[in-house]
């Protein structure tokens, strides 16, 4: 039995709206076990107001028809007091109306991703492009190269991102040899690993996904790209992703989060944040940045820190709340969200995989603005 | 010149990888007249299968060799448990491979924890032939490729087994009363195409990575190769796998990849209109 | 003349089937068409209706050429054909099978919104009873023994009102009783309708033909009534050589 | 002795509808044997049963003295019976050689081929031509062929001359009335003459029962014959 | 004829019993008893039913019934004509779609001009796929239109993806509700008894259809489309109409769906939803209308129940109860209840070894 001090109040809901099965399953499980952490964590400290927390967990499926479902249920049946989930773009295009519009809910999305997204209610706790590009591009062109390729999956966040990084790379006076785009699930590489090798590139910024990215590394790696000193560089890449080829063939890939699981070495908040998740999930499901594990965390503990400032749960006061919360620790650092912007500053890492693992190679000079809004 | 090679190579080597998934698929679809939709599962397996041999420590090629026959068997007990109800309703059988393949896969999905993982090849790295470096793997491929699709004709047009095989498919009441087993037939018709595509799985993986998706990834391409090909033989299927595979691997060397992978299916899709037949009209094996 | 077909070649691959065969067919002439295995009889007949597109050679049909005409225009034009292999459409019930020949003819509009079931009743049951089949009317056409099928197919012929019918070999699998009856069956449409029929049964060509064609090798090897051809030596010929 | 063939009380058919009753037949050794009767009298249900293509509801089929009913046709064929069936006789999409060889599976003859075009000369033209293309009296030829390569011991053919020229039927007739010198024939025919002389004894099916039997000239001259092939 | 004669007049397609007295032998067994009875048990179970259930599981059972209605225009093809649409989704899709950019970007939300609009679009695209599927000097075979039509959706999707004025990968989200002067459908009862409406509608339509002879010409072309072509029909005229009228259905659900949802993604458009309603259609059971209504409410009921209480296996589960139910009742749920005879009025069931066995037929 929890001390509760108020225990005869009602609890307050927690919604989570994420891929339990499909394609992405593996970072949608991730997600809900960082939020069963999370809260047990919260209740473990007296619950929030003096009111027990308690989990709603439904899946997406990948599918958006039945997200749109589930998340009703969570929003109708439950009536939940916050949404947290969706993990692709076009998932949290789905559900948001459902959650903010019709649900007039409160709608925390924690995946890095394409940015604009400017709804009311609706909070960013993952990634921008310029948290990912801004420190990272002229890095790469310092340990690369000047000459960029854009190899890309054809869908809003590649599209997007590119704009953005190809303003970046042009302003550190590199330039962008080609910026191409190929469908979700292209597998063959070879037309485009040619034209990488005959133009003599020095720096790809992939954002092809999975499951083309596999190949297409593979393919870069055989045509001798790195051989020749070519640099591979990838945003969404997590410890995850490092499984989808050998060591060698990625060797050097460069990539930038908001957390690595190196940092657990330097940083004894990372580390107790990740031995808690692995004791109480010790299965496949990996707390990693590239799958909106952290933004979740994050999401959650702002969450929680504007609930405390505004002592309810109604949406309105929440929502003000959250405008301007802060966190002092979470994964890989503090964060806080800029006023009237709804997108986080979280401190940013550049880390290069060496032989299956990563290494931190730099770091951003406190938080990071999100640019955003 | 030598960016014309490697071209020709990466093409032709797309292009046998698709003639690889498509023998079994081809030998179910175009043979037995059943669309198999858990055919990608099948391959998917042979994936599998190589994935396990790997992880347990075990040398590749272990898993390699394994996959067709561990594949093959469970097509014969799946043969028997389910596919049999079919043979008089293809459109069920659609559906019914549709979700077999469904279990299946969700099932592969489940003991892999929905991740994409890796398996090296058992010949690794590249044959350099001057500045040009090729694949030894897909080269390793192209000739087992070639290997059993010589070695599958052969079977099917030169032995009584082929024959038997044939004759069962295309008219069983028939074949029954020309005294030859069909249960049996139709059993080892599905193994052996199921062993196809076992094999095809495992011999793709280090190229493509491990993940619950892969099979049915290829197949929609593969439908389309039989039809392009034409329906009823055994090479039908083949050739068009190798149209279609070629297709897709060259075209975006020369136009947008995105605009290139529809217009190999738009493509498809005019030929057969205008040639319903296929490439190789129900002639020969 | 009611069906002119001249100059009709057809070649599969390699073999020539027929080479530049002619048949005409007046109104209300039963017209035979007789010749060895393998002479091209049945593949005359499908350049006729449609089913075969002829290499070469013309077709006209009540004095139009359709030698462009799809099989349903065909059909629409008055000719109505009954294969030598048998297709009914086995999961269909009898009734609906005679029906579905009966109104083949009739606009969307009618399909969509008259009551022809009602209309049409009677005819598919006299059609029914007149070939033996009226107690079976109910049941699949699947269920027919193969003689049955035939009947069932002659009827579907007929029912179209056609005013050329094709029939390619019609009593194969019928005793000569049953031959007789067929024969009988087919008597009265004279008033209306001209025949082509194939047949291998010689007695049965020469009880209700007017007219011979014979066919040897894809070529006309004689043509004209039942009596000339039976006079003509090469005719003779070709019956005692083994086929 | 017992016949070579020996049905006893078979009752038959199809789903739920009974097509044959109590048919009760023998076919000795060697010989031929007519199944007669108009359309639909359950001829075709008859050879099917015995070959197995359907199950026998009640009665026994024994074959060589041992009790076949309950064998699958593919062990029945083994075991020496051969089969032509009135409709879809051929492998349509295999060649004409490869129909002859699966007919020659059983029997290895290497010979296989000539031994048909010996017979049916008309089918040399045609061997690499797949089956479904040829003419309907072609067909019957290669099917008769087929059948005859498995080396039977009992051969049913069910009306193996529908829609052959009469000179090959003249060609077909010989055929079998040596066959029957050595096997057994079962020959469903609508030409009477040709069953009757193929055939040393003759049933007469009407409506799935058995309603006349006897020596073929017997049968023949029986005034009861003509009724029970009139529709 | 003599004997035989009718006992009842036979009415359009056969709505009534053809009886024959015991002179002619001929008799229709006791025909169509039970479908009648389903059809008004599912008609009133779906009129009661936002009295019974929870708000949520309300709008819930809206969107089940548009994709009944969807259902329902893949049954039309299929159960009827024999025509393997595997790219039903195009014609929902690009009419959810189309409706959601006229309300973006032209403020055009008015009922009566949306689902026209919605209906339209549908049938357009299913008459120029169609048209060049269907028509043609070859006759197309059954699965040369099946990968015709899949293709057709693979590729709407690819370009729904693609194509940024059409949202790309993340589609259309916050379409603004579907009005009448100045009420506005939002989801809920309302909703839900305006599509209820507009299911039994369409539905009493299509029934009208596939009874009349119309119908039995379905039938025949179902069987053997050659065949049917000699006696003087114009098959592929008539496929091509009613894989267009199916068009329209879906087109009409479709914008019904998007309004509903309020978002459209290019999903909609592609393989994954064209496989779900054929999936529907034969879990309930093809060539009875009610069947595609069942099975779109059972499929949907059953995945939505699954993955609330088996949540991390229930795509396992639905496969398996699939593989069962295909298995165990290939002809669908409904012929628990239904009679074969019944299934598809009085046109026959499908063709069954015949597939094979014509296979040498001319
Ligand atoms: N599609 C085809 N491809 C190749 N050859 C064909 C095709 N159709 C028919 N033939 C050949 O053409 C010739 C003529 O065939 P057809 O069916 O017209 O003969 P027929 O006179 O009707 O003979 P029968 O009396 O045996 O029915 C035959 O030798 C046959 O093998
Ligand atoms: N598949 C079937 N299902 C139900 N009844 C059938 C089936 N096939 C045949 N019958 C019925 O069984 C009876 C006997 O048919 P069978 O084919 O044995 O006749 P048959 O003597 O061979 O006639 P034919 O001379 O026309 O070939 C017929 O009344 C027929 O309608
Ligand atoms: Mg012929
Ligand atoms: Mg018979």
């Amino acid at each position: 039995p929890a001390p509760w001090a108020n225990a005869a109040e009602a609890p307050i809901k927690v919604g989570i709206a994420t891929d339990l099965t499909g394609p992405i399953a593996y970072a949608g499980n991730a997600d809900a076990n960082v939020a069963k952490m999370v809260i047990k964590e919260i209740n473990a400290g007296g619950g929030l107001l003096g009111r027990p927390l308690e989990l709603y967990i439904e899946d997406t499926a990948s599918n958006e028809s039945v997200a749109v479902g589930n998340v009703r249920k969570l929003i109708q049946r439950d009536k939940v007091d916050m949404v947290l989930g969706g993990i692709t773009s076009s998932m949290r295009n789905a559900i948001k109306d459902p959650i903010v519009a019709r649900g007039k809910t409160l709608y925390i999305y924690p995946q890095l991703y394409e940015g604009k997204e400017c709804t009311p209610y609706l909070f960013c706790t993952g990634p921008t492009p310029a948290q990912q590009c801004d420190e990272f591009i002229p890095w790469l062109i310092k340990n690369g190269g000047k000459k960029f390729a854009l190899p890309s999956a054809n869908y809003v966040w590649p599209h997007t991102l590119n704009v953005y990084a190809r303003k970046v790379i042009e302003a550190n006076g590199g330039e962008v040899v080609f910026e191409e785009y190929y469908p979700l699930d292209q597998v063959d590489f070879s037309a485009t690993v040619n034209r990488i090798i005959s133009n003599k590139v020095d720096v790809v910024f992939n954002t092809v996904i999975p499951p083309g990215v596999g190949p297409f590394f593979k393919q870069l790696y055989e045509a001798g790209f790195l051989k020749n000193g070519g640099r591979l560089a990838c945003v969404y890449y997590d410890e995850n992703t490092l499984n989808i080829n050998q060591a060698a063939e990625i060797e050097g890939l460069a990539s930038c989060l908001d957390y690595f699981k190196v940092l657990t070495k330097e940083n004894p908040f990372d580390a107790k944040i990740q031995a808690a998740y692995e004791k109480d999930f010790p299965g496949n499901f990996l707390f990693a940045a590239g799958s909106a594990a952290t933004g979740t965390y994050r999401g959650l503990k702002l969450w929680e820190a504007a609930v405390k400032e505004a002592g309810k749960v109604d949406r309105e006061s929440v929502a003000a709340a959250l405008d301007h919360a802060k966190i002092a620790e979470g994964p890989g650092g503090p964060a806080e969200m800029v006023p009237g912007k709804r997108h986080c500053k979280m401190k940013m890492y550049t880390a290069v995989a060496k032989g299956g693992n990563y290494e931190i190679v730099g770091r951003s000079n406190g938080l990071v603005d999100p640019k955003e809004c | 010149m030598a960016n014309a090679f490697v071209a020709a190579f990466e093409i032709l080597s797309f292009g046998a990888i698709i003639v690889l998934i498509v023998l079994g698929l081809g030998i179910i679809a175009s043979m037995m007249g059943i669309f198999n939709f858990a055919q990608g599962e099948f391959v998917l397996l042979g994936a599998y299968i190589t994935y396990l041999a790997y992880a347990k420590g075990l040398p590749i090629w272990a898993g390699m060799v394994a996959a067709p026959f561990v594949v093959g068997a469970l097509g014969f007990v799946l043969e028997a448990l389910i596919i049999r109800r079919f043979y008089a309703a293809p459109i069920v059988a659609m559906l019914g491979t549709y979700a077999l393949g469904l279990i299946i896969r969700e099932s592969v999905r489940g003991l892999i924890g929905g991740f994409y993982l890796t398996v090296p090849e058992p010949i690794g790295g590249s044959i350099d032939i001057g500045a040009m470096h090729i694949s030894a793997w897909r080269f390793t491929i192209i000739v087992i490729t070639l290997l059993v699709m010589a070695g599958c004709y052969l079977l099917l047009s030169r032995t009584n087994f082929g024959l038997r095989m044939r004759a069962t498919l295309e008219n069983p009441s028939l074949a029954r009363a020309s005294g030859i087993s069909t249960p049996l037939m139709y059993g080892a018709t599905f193994a052996f195409g199921s062993a196809l595509a076992g094999l095809a799985g495992a011999l793709i993986v280090p190229v493509f990575s491990l993940y619950a998706d892969l099979g049915l990834r290829f197949l929609i391409q593969g439908f389309v190769a039989v039809m392009v090909g034409g329906v009823g033989s055994f090479i039908g299927p083949v050739a068009g796998a190798g149209v279609i595979g070629t297709l897709s691997a060259a075209l975006p060397w020369v136009m947008a990849p995105v605009v290139a992978d529809v217009l190999v299916f738009v493509l498809a899709i005019v030929f057969i209109k205008f040639r319903p037949q296929g490439l190789i009209a129900g002639k020969g094996v | 003349m009611l069906l002119e077909a001249a100059g009709i070649t057809k070649i599969f691959g390699k073999l020539t089937a027929l080479d530049g065969a002619a048949l005409t067919v007046g109104a209300n002439e039963f017209h035979g068409l007789i010749g060895p295995n393998g002479s091209g009889k049945s593949t005359l007949m499908k350049c006729i209706a449609g089913a075969e597109v002829p290499t070469q050679g013309k077709v006209s049909f009540v004095n139009t050429d359709i030698t462009a005409f799809t099989p349903t225009e065909r059909a629409r034009a008055g000719m109505s054909l009954k294969f030598q292999i048998t297709s009914v459409l086995p999961s269909l019930t009898l009734y609906d099978n005679i029906l579905l020949a009966l109104q083949a003819q009739s606009s969307l509009v009618d399909l969509v919104f008259s009551r022809t079931r009602g209309a049409l009743h009677d005819q598919v049951m006299t059609m029914l009873t007149q070939f033996r089949l009226a107690n079976r009317a109910f049941e699949a056409a699947a269920a027919l023994s193969h003689g049955q099928q035939q009947w069932l197919e002659i009827a579907m012929a007929l029912a179209g009102k056609p005013k050329l019918l094709l029939l390619d070999e019609p009593t194969g699998g019928m005793s000569l009783e049953e031959r007789r009856v067929t024969g009988e069956l087919l008597q009265p449409i004279k008033q209306h309708c001209s025949l082509v029929i194939v047949e291998h049964d010689l007695d049965f060509i020469r009880d209700i033909c007017d007219r011979l064609t014979v066919l040897d090798q894809g070529r006309v090897l004689a043509s004209g009534t039942v009596s000339e051809i039976q006079a003509n030596k090469a005719v003779q010929e070709i019956y005692l050589r083994r086929a | 002795m017992p016949e070579f063939l020996d049905i006893r009380h078979l009752d038959a058919g199809y789903g739920r509808s009974q097509v044959l009753f109590d048919v009760t037949l023998g076919i000795p050794w060697r010989g031929g044997v007519a199944v007669l009767g108009r359309n639909g009298a359950g001829k075709t249900t008859l050879m099917k049963t015995i070959v197995g293509e359907l199950p026998a509801w009640k009665g026994e089929v024994a074959f060589d003295g041992r009790d076949i009913s309950r064998r699958a046709t593919q062990e029945r064929v083994r075991a020496g019976i051969g089969y032509v069936p009135q409709e879809h006789s051929v492998f349509a999409r295999l060649s004409v050689r490869d129909n002859l060889a699966v007919g020659s599976l059983a029997s290895k003859k290497a010979d296989a081929v000539d031994q048909v075009l010996t017979i049916f000369p008309k089918l040399g033209q045609r061997l690499d031509q797949p089956a479904g293309t040829l003419s309907g009296g072609e067909r019957k030829m290669l099917a008769i062929g087929r059948a005859m390569l498995g080396d039977p011991k009992l051969l049913l053919l069910d009306e193996p001359t529908e829609g052959v020229w009469i000179g090959v039927i003249e060609e077909i007739t010989e055929r079998l009335i040596e066959l029957a010198k050595s096997i057994a024939v079962i020959i469903v025919e609508q030409h009477l003459d040709l069953a009757l002389r193929v055939a040393d004894y003759a049933y007469v099916l009407d409506r799935g029962r058995v309603a006349l039997q006897g020596e073929a000239g017997e049968v023949r001259g029986n005034p009861e014959l003509m009724r029970y092939l009139a529709p | 004829m003599g004997a035989v004669k009718r006992a009842i007049p036979a009415e359009i397609g056969g709505e009534a019993d053809v009886v024959m007295d015991s002179g002619g032998t001929a008799r229709r067994a006791s025909a169509r008893k039970v479908l009648p009875i389903v059809e008004g048990v599912v008609l009133v179970a779906a009129l009661l039913a936002p009295l019974l259930l929870q708000d949520y599981l309300t709008v819930f059972a809206t969107r089940v019934i548009i994709l009944a209605l969807f259902a329902l225009s893949f049954d039309l093809v299929w159960g009827y004509a024999g025509i393997m649409s595997f790219g039903q989704a195009l014609f929902f899709g690009s009419a959810g779609y189309g409706v959601a950019l006229l309300a973006r970007d032209l403020d055009i939300t008015n009922i009566f001009l949306v689902l026209p609009a919605g209906t339209i679009i549908g049938l357009t695209f299913a008459l120029l796929l169609g048209g060049f599927l269907l028509l043609g000097r070859h006759p197309s075979s059954v699965i040369f239109v099946s990968l015709g039509t899949l293709t057709g959706s693979y590729a709407a999707d690819r370009l729904a993806r693609g194509w940024y004025y059409l949202g790309g990968q993340n589609g259309i989200p916050s379409i603004a509700p579907m009005s009448l002067g100045t009420y506005e459908f939002t989801e809920g009862p309302a909703f839900y008894y305006l599509v209820l409406g507009i299911l039994v509608v369409v539905y009493l339509l299509c029934r009208f259809l596939v009874r009349s002879q119309f119908g039995l010409a379905l039938a025949g072309l179902r069987e053997n489309e050659q065949r049917i072509a000699f006696f003087g029909y114009k098959a592929q005229h008539l496929k091509a109409i009613i894989f267009t009228i199916g068009g329209g259905v879906a087109g009409l659900a479709g914008s019904l769906y998007a309004f509903h949802e309020g978002f459209v993604w290019p999903n909609m458009v592609g393989v994954v939803v064209s496989t779900q309603v054929v999936l529907y259609v034969l879990f309930g059971g093809s060539g009875t209308l009610i069947g595609a209504v069942i099975g779109a409410v059972i499929v949907e009921g059953v995945s939505f129940w699954l993955s609330d209480n088996y949540r991390d296996i229930w795509p396992i589960i639905l496969g398996l109860l699939l593989l069962l139910v295909i298995l165990f009742r290939p002809l669908g749920l409904i012929s628990f209840v239904l009679g074969e005879r019944e299934r598809v009025g009085s046109f026959g069931a499908r063709a069954k070894e015949s597939v094979k066995e014509n296979r040498d037929a001319p």
